[in-house]
């Protein structure tokens, strides 16, 4: 029992530096952007265009675009970075062309096998 | 005919302990709610089918020579995969709805009082006949309310090894049943009208922002808590090739091929844990008990920070996004913005949630650090 | 001379346990999916349209292209399972032709870009 | 002019031994059968090459710090590449074909004697001065009737590690070569009426069915044959991955980065062991010739099984499909097809012959687990 | 000072060796070069189309098509490259009405941002 | 508040080192280097977050049970990741241009002077005080002249583990800098008229030439140099399985998702050999140094190797492309682009300018095992 309330001192402690110390440890990282990264992001705003920016999910798509198209050997063996033009210039309205065109194309090709197995029948 | 003796002296009916055979049903169990509920199919598939693996008699799955004995001694007990998995997080996560609204980081913080207030749980359960924690279960049983799979495999691994699969298996299945604990909390704990409020639309966030986030998260861990910094220094590892733009390639396979094959193996591993002797004791409806107490602590924590925060903010508050706090990435900010739609057709919260969400793995692997760092030594 | 005369008693009794064995379990087998399996099929009936199925070839583009295109983290830190409607809905075939496609537009695009800098000079 | 000489002596020509070099041509012509002849190619280039770098003086690639030899060791007599590659063809099969003729299971079940037959051979050579083969060497030889390579080298790994080169290059050489075994056969044991026999269309095959398969096929192995669950089991993780619907990354990753990544060191590590010492004596030439009987017997059971399923079952069998039984999926497969498109232009069996295709797999993963049970422990 | 002076010598010796060394290796790779390769270009030439060959750029694109396209099980658990012709086989019909949709679309889109643009000023 | 106390003696600022606070500045200027200069970001992101990680004080990243402890044991001291790169290198290059124009190759053995001059450089730099240099040492560093990061990292853990940070730093840099280096070197050897020179376009080369060529690079280095097999064995081997044109999975594996994972671990496991015990001294500056003096040497013998040809050949060669005998490939040769398309705007030196390049990599390789066979024995 002396042992169990000793741990529940301990915890007490343990709790009360840990919840310090988190709220004390993000609110540094609070600072560190009001005061730092705000001041990073006005001396150097983005060139490019505005990206949409505040999505916790990642869009992998343009990575994985990437890591397929590059393809120059490099020093360490490995492509670089020479395709970024490239690669950006395959923009979402692009994919959505070819969603679209895919869609179409669907459909004239359904319509077309049934024909075609209704033939073979 | 002696070839037949020892084939049926060979076969799994011969051997098959009570507890063997029950713990490959919870196994099924596991693989059950992988693909019948997708219940965390990535982890809890490969999981089940590692507990079922291990307790095969005769097979040695898990003893020296073992495939899972390999496994979990390479990837596990090192602590890697949990940290390689880390860093594809890392490299999945983007934090600019953190860095837009840097306040929700509290909420994050808040919402860890979901560990540390479990610790005072598991402690207490020492009362019950049967159970004995000391404090370093207890931390490991504690970070299952950081709602964060590898954080909680890493610490338990380094700290409660032999508890390690219950604390994976309560981890993965609580946080899998946020949209079902998280809700009632939400209505609970907010007025209808809280849950109506509108957010400011985001500011836009700067390349060069979110370059130098990952390092100063880094650089504050150093300074202030370098025993959390495997972890967190994994994650901005991952998250700095993400965002630095220079090296897609690698960014790439941290999120995809790599973060796969130690998935395999880390759910492999980890079920191997899943043996009679480890799991099937009364510490095991503990852990379970106190997982569920965790997160249902967290999230209202989490909420009731917003409630407070909105009321001395200059701008608007939705206090639903407070239980997004308990990280669960994305899942928890889904579920806020799904109860928040619900009481406003017009009330978009994914974004502002993902601010606390993200918030929340970083106060996790903090709070881990800390445990580790004042529990993990003595 | 003797000993290979009992290595052969041996092998003949591994032969036959064996072969025995061998067709005990696969004959099991056909139990399992005569009794159980085939019940199953009839209380679960696929929900979705019927697949060609009985092909012993795996056809692994839609797993690469799921992998490809799942996008959100999740708490375990891996893309979870949302676009799967999305997924089966876009074919190999298809797939395959628009990539093809894709290149065909960047060759032009490179192409024109070259005249367009040209020009620019 | 010290180091001109010192130089000399590290040049291969003043070091080569005259079996180095006849294996280095052994190399090169694994090499030639894997680009010229395109005899599987994926596992005989990289075992091929291995040969070749095992072989070369002073470069030590298989000795303590060489790169073989840690490939080897890590991966190989560890079992783990093996079964990491067997998880990712479990990915790749589809049992579709075989859960709607379950019959072909027996088939798959009657190839098998090629195995056991094999065994007799193997211990006949015995007779042979210079030969001696033990019960494990003997059952290591014998699973190359088994085509199925995987199996083959984890086989070897576990019974006879020093013959494992030798049964690999058999193994992999004759299943490219099934093609060329099979037809002879087929017509031998055949009629051109029962080669022209049509098979009635296939069933069609529930996702619920395909889910539940590879739990069945585990649970039976667990109750009957534990020592046959590190093959089985890790094929059916990688079959219910596939299947599942639930994990479509991992499933991915395991048919594609996971099983490359593997496949490449292990053919490296396979060809480690194709030393002069190991590969250049009278055993080699036994082995070689015990495969070819192997997969003959295979074979010829396989079609003899299904000429009797024939004549007893409702359904009309074509015989040619009971060779696909020896597994080499899906090659056999695809030779009963074409044998049978020759006798009747209207007769299409690549399906009917996936079934028990796949069966062999399992079928020699079981046998392979007997072989483990008796004569491993002893 | 003695012990340098023998290091420079010992490091004068090696540098000698090593360069007559790499330059009658790679000389010998000449004679390789020149005499083999040359003749086994003459008695096996390549029996498909010219490839451009020489660059020391890596494409890989036809690489990863094919890891993303093979599909069969062999052996050894790894699909082969049966099916080779199917890959190529991808027909230029839809190839070109995809391209042609994604010319039209890009038309319209160019329009319309022109449109959008001008309403923004 | 004990714990307070206790959470104090664990924070970094508590324990920090000046040493491991201007390692981290390093590690944050390799970052700088690798995101914002674009210098071979894919080797200096990784090792300069592996080289903050190293010096964090208590988290012992490096100390046994650490993270970078593992990797570098597994994969550097071993030599595993830079041969496995190696191999990813193998199967991105086409000997194409150097097959077509053979005469290439003495180019590539020319600029190799670069490694064997600085070996002078290094032991004079054992007059200046502080700095000692073993014959070991001089031969890591002189490779840096090879201006090929796996090589230099291999030969590296080879022969002075304790300066591989330096070394890896000094190389990649310098790599990265080709463009700065070597256009003034390349205008100061060469005549504007020897720039303008336009060169014949290179024949085609055939299927079997490719696939023979990688076997016939190994089996020469076999007979001279067997202790410049590892790295030339790794790379014909990758090069055949892309030029085989049989095993196409691999060959992409290899050149994508194997390269990926090696290099973030290879780059981790470098960054953490920049500990300050072993890069804050006066050697690392002779290192630097003596890299610059390497790439310079290299350069300038490579062109002036190909002026010499240039006056002898009977077709013409311009000077120019002997500058890519150094490797750093694509880098080299693209430079040497950029300075004759400056003197010649239809000068379009890219592709003959690959054979030079692609021959100083064998070069280089070669060098290495030179120094291996003559050094790394005594
Ligand atoms: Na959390
Ligand atoms: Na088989
Ligand atoms: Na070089």
């Amino acid at each position: 029992m002396e042992d169990l309330s000793q741990a529940f001192i301990d915890v007490a402690h343990l709790m009360l530096t840990g919840m310090i110390f988190v709220f004390c440890f993000l609110g540094l990282l609070v600072i560190f952007i009001k005061v730092i990264l705000s001041k990073l992001a006005i001396r150097f705003p983005d060139t490019t265009n505005l990206q949409p920016a505040h999505s916790g999910i990642s869009l992998r798509s343009d990575d994985t675009a990437s890591g397929l198209s590059e393809t120059a050997t490099s020093q360490s063996g490995l492509p670089g970075h020479e395709n970024n033009q490239q690669k950006n210039s395959l923009s979402p309205h692009i994919v959505a062309a070819i969603t679209s065109a895919i869609k179409q194309y669907r459909l004239q090709d359904a319509s077309r096998k049934k024909q075609t197995s209704k033939e073979e029948e | 005919m002696l070839s037949l003796n020892q084939l049926w002296q060979s076969t799994g009916i011969a051997n098959l302990e009570p507890g063997q055979f029950i713990m490959m049903l919870v196994g099924c169990g596991l693989l059950y709610l992988a693909i019948g509920k997708k219940f965390e199919p990535l982890l809890l598939l490969p999981m089940g089918f590692g507990a079922i693996l291990t307790n095969i008699p005769i097979a040695g799955f898990s003893e020296t020579g073992g495939l899972l004995h390999y496994i979990y001694g390479a990837g596990i007990s090192t602590g890697i995969f949990p940290l390689v998995i880390f860093m594809g997080v890392g490299a999945m996560t983007d934090f600019g709805a953190l860095i837009a609204n840097p306040k929700t980081l509290f909420l994050g913080a808040a919402a860890q009082f979901g560990i540390f207030a479990t610790l005072f749980g598991a402690i207490a359960l020492n009362l019950v006949p049967g159970i004995e924690f000391t404090l370093k279960d207890a931390s490991a049983i504690a970070i299952i309310g950081g709602a964060d799979g590898p954080t909680a495999i890493y610490l338990a691994s380094k700290l409660a090894p032999e508890l390690l699969g219950a604390i994976a298996v309560a981890a993965y299945s609580y946080m899998a049943l946020v949209p079902i604990i998280q809700p009632p909390i939400m209505r609970l704990l907010t007025t209808d009208k809280e849950r109506q409020i509108e957010m400011a639309q985001l500011r836009s966030v700067t390349k060069i922002e979110k370059i130098i986030f990952p390092t100063g998260v880094l650089l504050l861990t150093i300074l202030f808590l370098p025993a959390a910094t495997p972890l967190v220094g994994m994650f901005c590892l991952g998250n700095l090739m993400r965002e630095s733009g220079v090296v897609d390639r690698l960014s790439s396979t941290a999120q995809n091929e790599l973060i796969n094959i130690t998935t395999i193996f880390l759910g492999l591993g980890v079920g191997s844990k899943l043996s009679a002797h480890a799991f099937l004791n009364i510490k095991t409806l503990g852990i379970l008990a106190l997982g569920a107490v965790a997160f249902s602590i967290g999230t209202a924590s989490g909420i009731l920070m917003a409630r407070l925060m909105n009321r001395f903010s200059q701008t608007s508050i939705n206090p639903l996004i407070g239980a997004a706090g308990v990280s669960a990435v994305p899942m928890a900010a889904r579920v806020a913005n799904k109860v928040g739609l619900k009481a406003n057709p017009h009330n978009f919260l994914l974004m502002h949630a993902m601010g606390p969400n993200v918030a929340g793995v970083l106060g996790s692997a903090v709070a881990a650090g800390i445990l580790l760092a004042l529990v993990g030594e003595s």
